[in-house]
């Protein structure tokens, strides 16, 4: 057990500090959600990719800079400690760059990585249906072989694809075997928004941001050189993302330990010096602090795990469900504390905490609902049988 | 002893409910987002069922009903997600105005009774409350120093935005000269039952907008397929919804007996009324999270009526003291003043 | 809506008061779960039956005093407050005799109640069996029709019948017909312990009674007379049994607002004047204090419910649910009151509370675990399909 | 940085759990219910793996290991329930005598560290502990007056009972004359380290005593059958199941991250304790408490295992810091003193 970083790693928290302390806008800005807010995060992107630090952890002739998983962490550490903007190329960067990293060919990732790190392409998933959810083997959007050759014609329906109004590409799922039942017969893909048969309607969320879309395909031309992985084995491919995006690499502890901190701070403003000591507002503000500590500490075992070879797997269902269920716990507090001021749209941090908190209650949702990251604890972890 | 609402008030549910029904349907409630006034209309049907006399004794003109009445229509005020100030005009007002006995009062309770204008509440040093901005009167409450009232003068509030947009906030931002109309003990107990009615009344409107976001789960978990059954077949959706009745459940009579004993003027409606805020407040938003929780992603969405429902509830659970403020009260009278149980 | 008691009630009430305030033992008296001291609760049974508070609603004619059903609440209500013993009676009273109203004979009632009354017969339930559970349909043990005619001879064993080491009679199911599936062809019995053929073996529990027995029935021989119902209609008549268990009897109010004024009283014994206020502990107080208040209030609804001739039904499961899991919240909050003396098992006070705490953790179990009760209320009140 | 165990320490873990399997069956903790007396043969055989002296300092004749050696020990105790003191007397009293640098220390010192004496700590104003009746070595440690250490004369403890039958209690009757051997600065260092590692001590056996009550219920629930299929298959059991595994997961690291801090005298090693008996304690008591419900009536017997752990889950719970006492210990460091994280 070694808990000390390296000097190199000291260096790099150092950098990236001083960096976010000089670059990080002061004011706040419109969520990355709006197209208004969206188009000004663009700019971030760049300045972010500028300085090196859009994707770390990539290599550099990728856009990043060889970073390791213990300074990645740091650098989320920094980023979430220092208010920096939301990451809207999160979904190229976190979710389908590991799967291309995996399962792309060269080509690919030498033509779409560096676009993706210097935000020219900013990405969207694809994943849900109307009829399809957390388990994916309803999808009916499907890909037939085109006469001519060389790609696909795509037709169906994608929702709830985040920021999907505002995106240049999406990535998803989508049935080339008819015939083959449930998650087989799907075949990962990539389609530019900008496609001919491509139609993208935004829809409005409960924080009040338009971020979501619906996306609808007619017919839409796809060549083979946008399809990853092999045809037919998109739930393959497709399961590597969402172990992704529900593992390590989305929701770092500096997320979470950052939002502590602020909970301290608001604590602090609202119970100062000669206020009584209230016992229960102080258990709960720790517990939220803890929790986020306790995830900090777990993901140290984590990382070591992932760099000693030894892959999550299942584990990171654990992973999924402890940091959703902190932070809507966090959030919660905030609002507590924040009492009758809590439904204030128009004052700033109020609002701020109430977004967040709307924001954590799709955590228990998204990749893969936590109803099903619990079955899947029980079965693939604990053995318990599946029927 | 029958713990039971009676014919009338069943019919008098079932009348505010049809009315609800048709003026107050989802797209109504979604047009007062982005309407910063009141629905006249819908107003003046409340006011024809005799919705704002209730609570106003007959010699003032009113229908001289008792809490228990007001708070059957706000559980349907809360399961249509109406954005009419009833409670703050209804249940916390009217009556105040009547219970003071002032020649002042007559004025302003005329015209709430004839269903003419509608009005806002702040206790004691609050400044933001719902329904401030607009309505035609607003009383000041405040315990230990007097109750007042007054016609805003243009420009004396200013509107302020909810995390429910149909929810209109305003605060005081020029107050009148202080000039109360009741002082003393007299104001200290108006101030007080008018509190426990506006924690009860936000506590029925409560448990309407739980049962409401209950039934839209149990409908969705119904049709909604995965895995290639309904999803309202597995057992967590199943025992998430189970939870949330079963807290609605015990959440309502206490509601119906706090409504009772404070129409009786007894001992314990105090404490009751703090409890059953307590209680709806904690069912309420369980019935929402379990709500959203089964209608996964798309009950995110603004385009699903969830969210109204929803958004409601966050406001009202926190509005006129929160189920840790109401337990403190409760826990202050039962731990400290030797209050046993009635 | 009256919340008023009648003038004849009151009398009652204060009748009961007087009775238990000069009778009520002051010391404790060892667990009824004991040998001895069941012995010791069969003397305080026969006090109560001698004074008409036995079964306070059954007729007179069997041992009752024809109370009403707010009449039997407000018993209930005064016993508990008043701390009066531990009723070893209550699986015939309770469990059984309801049944017997329900399904059983002139002769069995005439034969039976009395003496139940009395605690000349005490009762134990013999549900379970080593491989049946909530949903007793996994039942094995059998009664076939005797060749000679006039009644059956029972094999098989049963499990977990509290107190049935020290008890007179059992009630329980047996298959009759084997052909039949699950819930079908079973049938209701009455069998004395002493009856050639039942091996009675106490077995020990959490909290430290030895009161759990099982029951081994060898060639039992049972007459007719002692069967419950129609042959073969066991399980209907079980589920009046079951429904009972969980629904409104067992469970007054009176036994959570008794042990909330308890914890009340326990809060202001360790925060005396002079402590500093502690919100937390006072939130979880007053919390317990609300929940056994709410069920108090519901309660009078149920009772309304049932006099106007509504039967509960499955809503009896919402019943269960509450009160089972309101009595373990209680619980653990009086021991995390007492800290560090929570264990302490020779401090009476503390003691108490642990063995009431782990009283409290059958609650969720027994009598159908709430996991049943939750499917219960999704599928037969919200409607939710079975499969 | 890399967060996991030696191989070392690995087998460590394994030496101790070989030997605990075979001495600390089930029966074994189960006889020591009825036996007023530690066993002499189990503790020598813990004395022969060098438990006892695990952290004392080589130059006192001990092994010199860290707390993170020691955390993984009683991590195994937890999981085997074992009755012995290896909490007390290894990983508080022995370097609490050892860092004294006081000559009175030397001799008790020896005697624990050959294995032929057991220990005892009382802190502050308590005056019940665990293995206080019986043990050969008292500590008092007081953080404002000193610590001090004796011998207990006969009749100067007495026995006392724990829910759990196999924890020897004691309270000590007749106090010896206050003299302590440490005064000052000191005392208040050494007492606050001391009771650092009780909670650190007690977190690593409830995360040892949670992971056990957690199989038994996998186990049950793979072959105990309901419905006609294994009670497992059923969603309520799997996210019960599900829930205390993701707790006592979380819990875990935060246990060996508090005894890696502690060993290197971090700022932050207090917090950590803290923090890691808040969460085991609380990870701990869940997994007792689903796995009693999934082991339904069963489980609430006598004859059956599970109580064995469950009622040294509930004790050592409380002992040395329940959560709450364990998150207000954080929330003042957090709070007030203004410390950031590490």
């Amino acid at each position: 057990m070694d808990l000390a970083y390296t000097a190199a790693e000291e260096a790099f928290r150092a950098e990236a500090r001083a960096w976010l302390e000089a670059n990080v806008p002061r004011e706040p800005w419109p969520s990355g959600d709006t197209r208004e807010g969206f188009a000004l995060h663009r700019t971030w992107e760049k300045r972010l990719h500028a300085a090196g630090f859009a994707a770390v952890a990539w290599p550099k002739k990728y856009g990043g800079r060889d970073a390791s998983l213990v300074e990645w962490l740091m650098f989320e550490e920094e980023y979430y400690r220092a208010g920096a903007p939301q990451r809207i190329a999160q979904n190229g960067i976190f979710l389908l760059a590991p799967t291309l990293f995996e399962f792309g060919t060269d080509e690919q990732k030498d033509r779409l990585l560096p676009r993706m790190a210097a935000a020219d392409d900013v990405w969207a998933q694809a994943w849900s249906e109307p009829g399809a959810g957390s388990d994916l083997a309803g999808i009916r959007s499907r890909a037939t072989r085109d006469a001519a050759g060389g790609g696909f014609r795509l037709s169906g329906q994608k929702t709830w694809c985040t920021r999907g109004a505002f995106c240049d590409w999406v990535f998803g799922l989508f049935r080339t075997d008819p015939a083959a039942e449930r998650h087989k017969g799907l075949t990962y893909f990539m389609v530019p928004l900008s496609a001919p048969g491509v139609t993208v309607r935004g829809v409005g969320r409960l924080d009040g941001d338009e971020g979501f879309a619906e996306v609808f395909f007619d017919d839409v031309w796809v060549p083979d050189a946008d399809v990853i992985g092999g045809v037919h084995q998109g739930w393959d491919v497709a399961m590597a993302t969402t172990g992704s995006e529900r593992g390590l690499t989305l929701r770092s502890p500096g997320r979470f330990t950052a939002a502590a901190e602020r909970l301290v701070a608001l604590y602090r403003s609202i119970h100062g010096q000669g206020t009584p000591v209230d016992t229960r507002v102080r258990d709960a503000v720790a517990r939220a602090w803890i929790e986020a500590e306790q995830y900090r500490i777990f993901t140290l075992q984590t990382v070591t795990d992932v760099r000693d070879g030894r892959g999550l797997g299942a584990a990171s269902s654990v992973n999924k469900i402890f940091w959703s269920e902190l932070d809507v716990r966090l959030h919660e507090t905030a609002l507590d504390l924040l009492g009758e001021r809590a439904e204030l749209d128009d004052d700033a941090e109020a609002a701020g905490w109430m977004k967040g908190f709307e924001f954590a209650l799709a955590g228990p949702i998204y990749a893969g609902t936590n109803e099903i990251q619990r079955n899947i604890v029980a079965e693939r972890v604990l053995g318990l049988p599946r029927k | 002893m029958r713990f039971a609402l009676s014919d009338e008030q069943r019919l008098l549910a079932k009348s505010v409910a049809d009315v609800l029904r048709k003026h107050a349907t989802p797209a109504d409630v979604r047009a007062a987002w982005s309407s910063d006034v009141g629905s006249a209309e819908r107003w003046a049907q409340l006011a024809d069922l005799g919705v704002p006399a209730m609570l106003v004794p007959e010699q003032h003109g009113g229908l001289g009903l008792s809490e228990l009445d007001m708070v059957v229509v706000l559980e349907q005020v809360g399961r249509f997600a109406l954005p009419e100030p009833v409670l703050e005009t209804a249940m916390i007002v009217a009556p105040l105005l009547a219970a003071s006995s002032t020649p002042e009062a007559a004025a302003p309770l005329a015209r709430i009774v004839a269903g003419e204008i509608t009005a806002a509440v702040l206790f004691d040093d609050a400044r933001v409350a719902a329904n401030l901005h607009g309505a035609s009167v607003v009383v000041l409450a405040r315990a230990t120093e007097g109750v007042q009232w007054f016609e805003p003068a243009a420009g004396a509030t200013k509107a302020r935005r909810s995390v429910d947009g149909a929810r209109r906030l305003g605060e005081l931002c020029a107050p009148p000269t202080w000039a109360p109309m009741v002082t003393g003990d007299r104001a200290a107990e108006l101030t007080a039952r008018a509190r426990d009615r506006a924690a009860l009344g936000a506590a029925a409107e409560l448990v309407g907008l739980g049962r409401a976001m209950l039934d839209m789960a149990v409908d969705y978990a119904k049709v909604r397929e995965q895995f290639g059954k309904p999803i309202g077949s597995f057992q967590a959706v199943k025992h998430h919804l189970a939870s949330a009745h079963v807290a609605l459940e015990l959440a309502r009579p206490a509601v119906l007996y706090a409504a009772q004993r404070t129409s009786e003027r007894a001992a314990d409606a105090s404490r009751a009324c703090s409890l059953a805020k307590a209680v709806a407040s904690d069912a309420a938003t369980g019935a929402a999270r379990a709500s959203l929780q089964c209608h996964g992603a798309i009950g995110y969405s603004f385009e699903h009526d969830l969210h109204l429902w929803m958004k409601r509830t966050w406001a009202l659970a926190r509005a006129h003291g929160d189920a840790a403020t109401q337990r403190a009260r409760v826990a202050a009278l039962i731990l400290d003043h030797n209050e046993g149980r009635s």
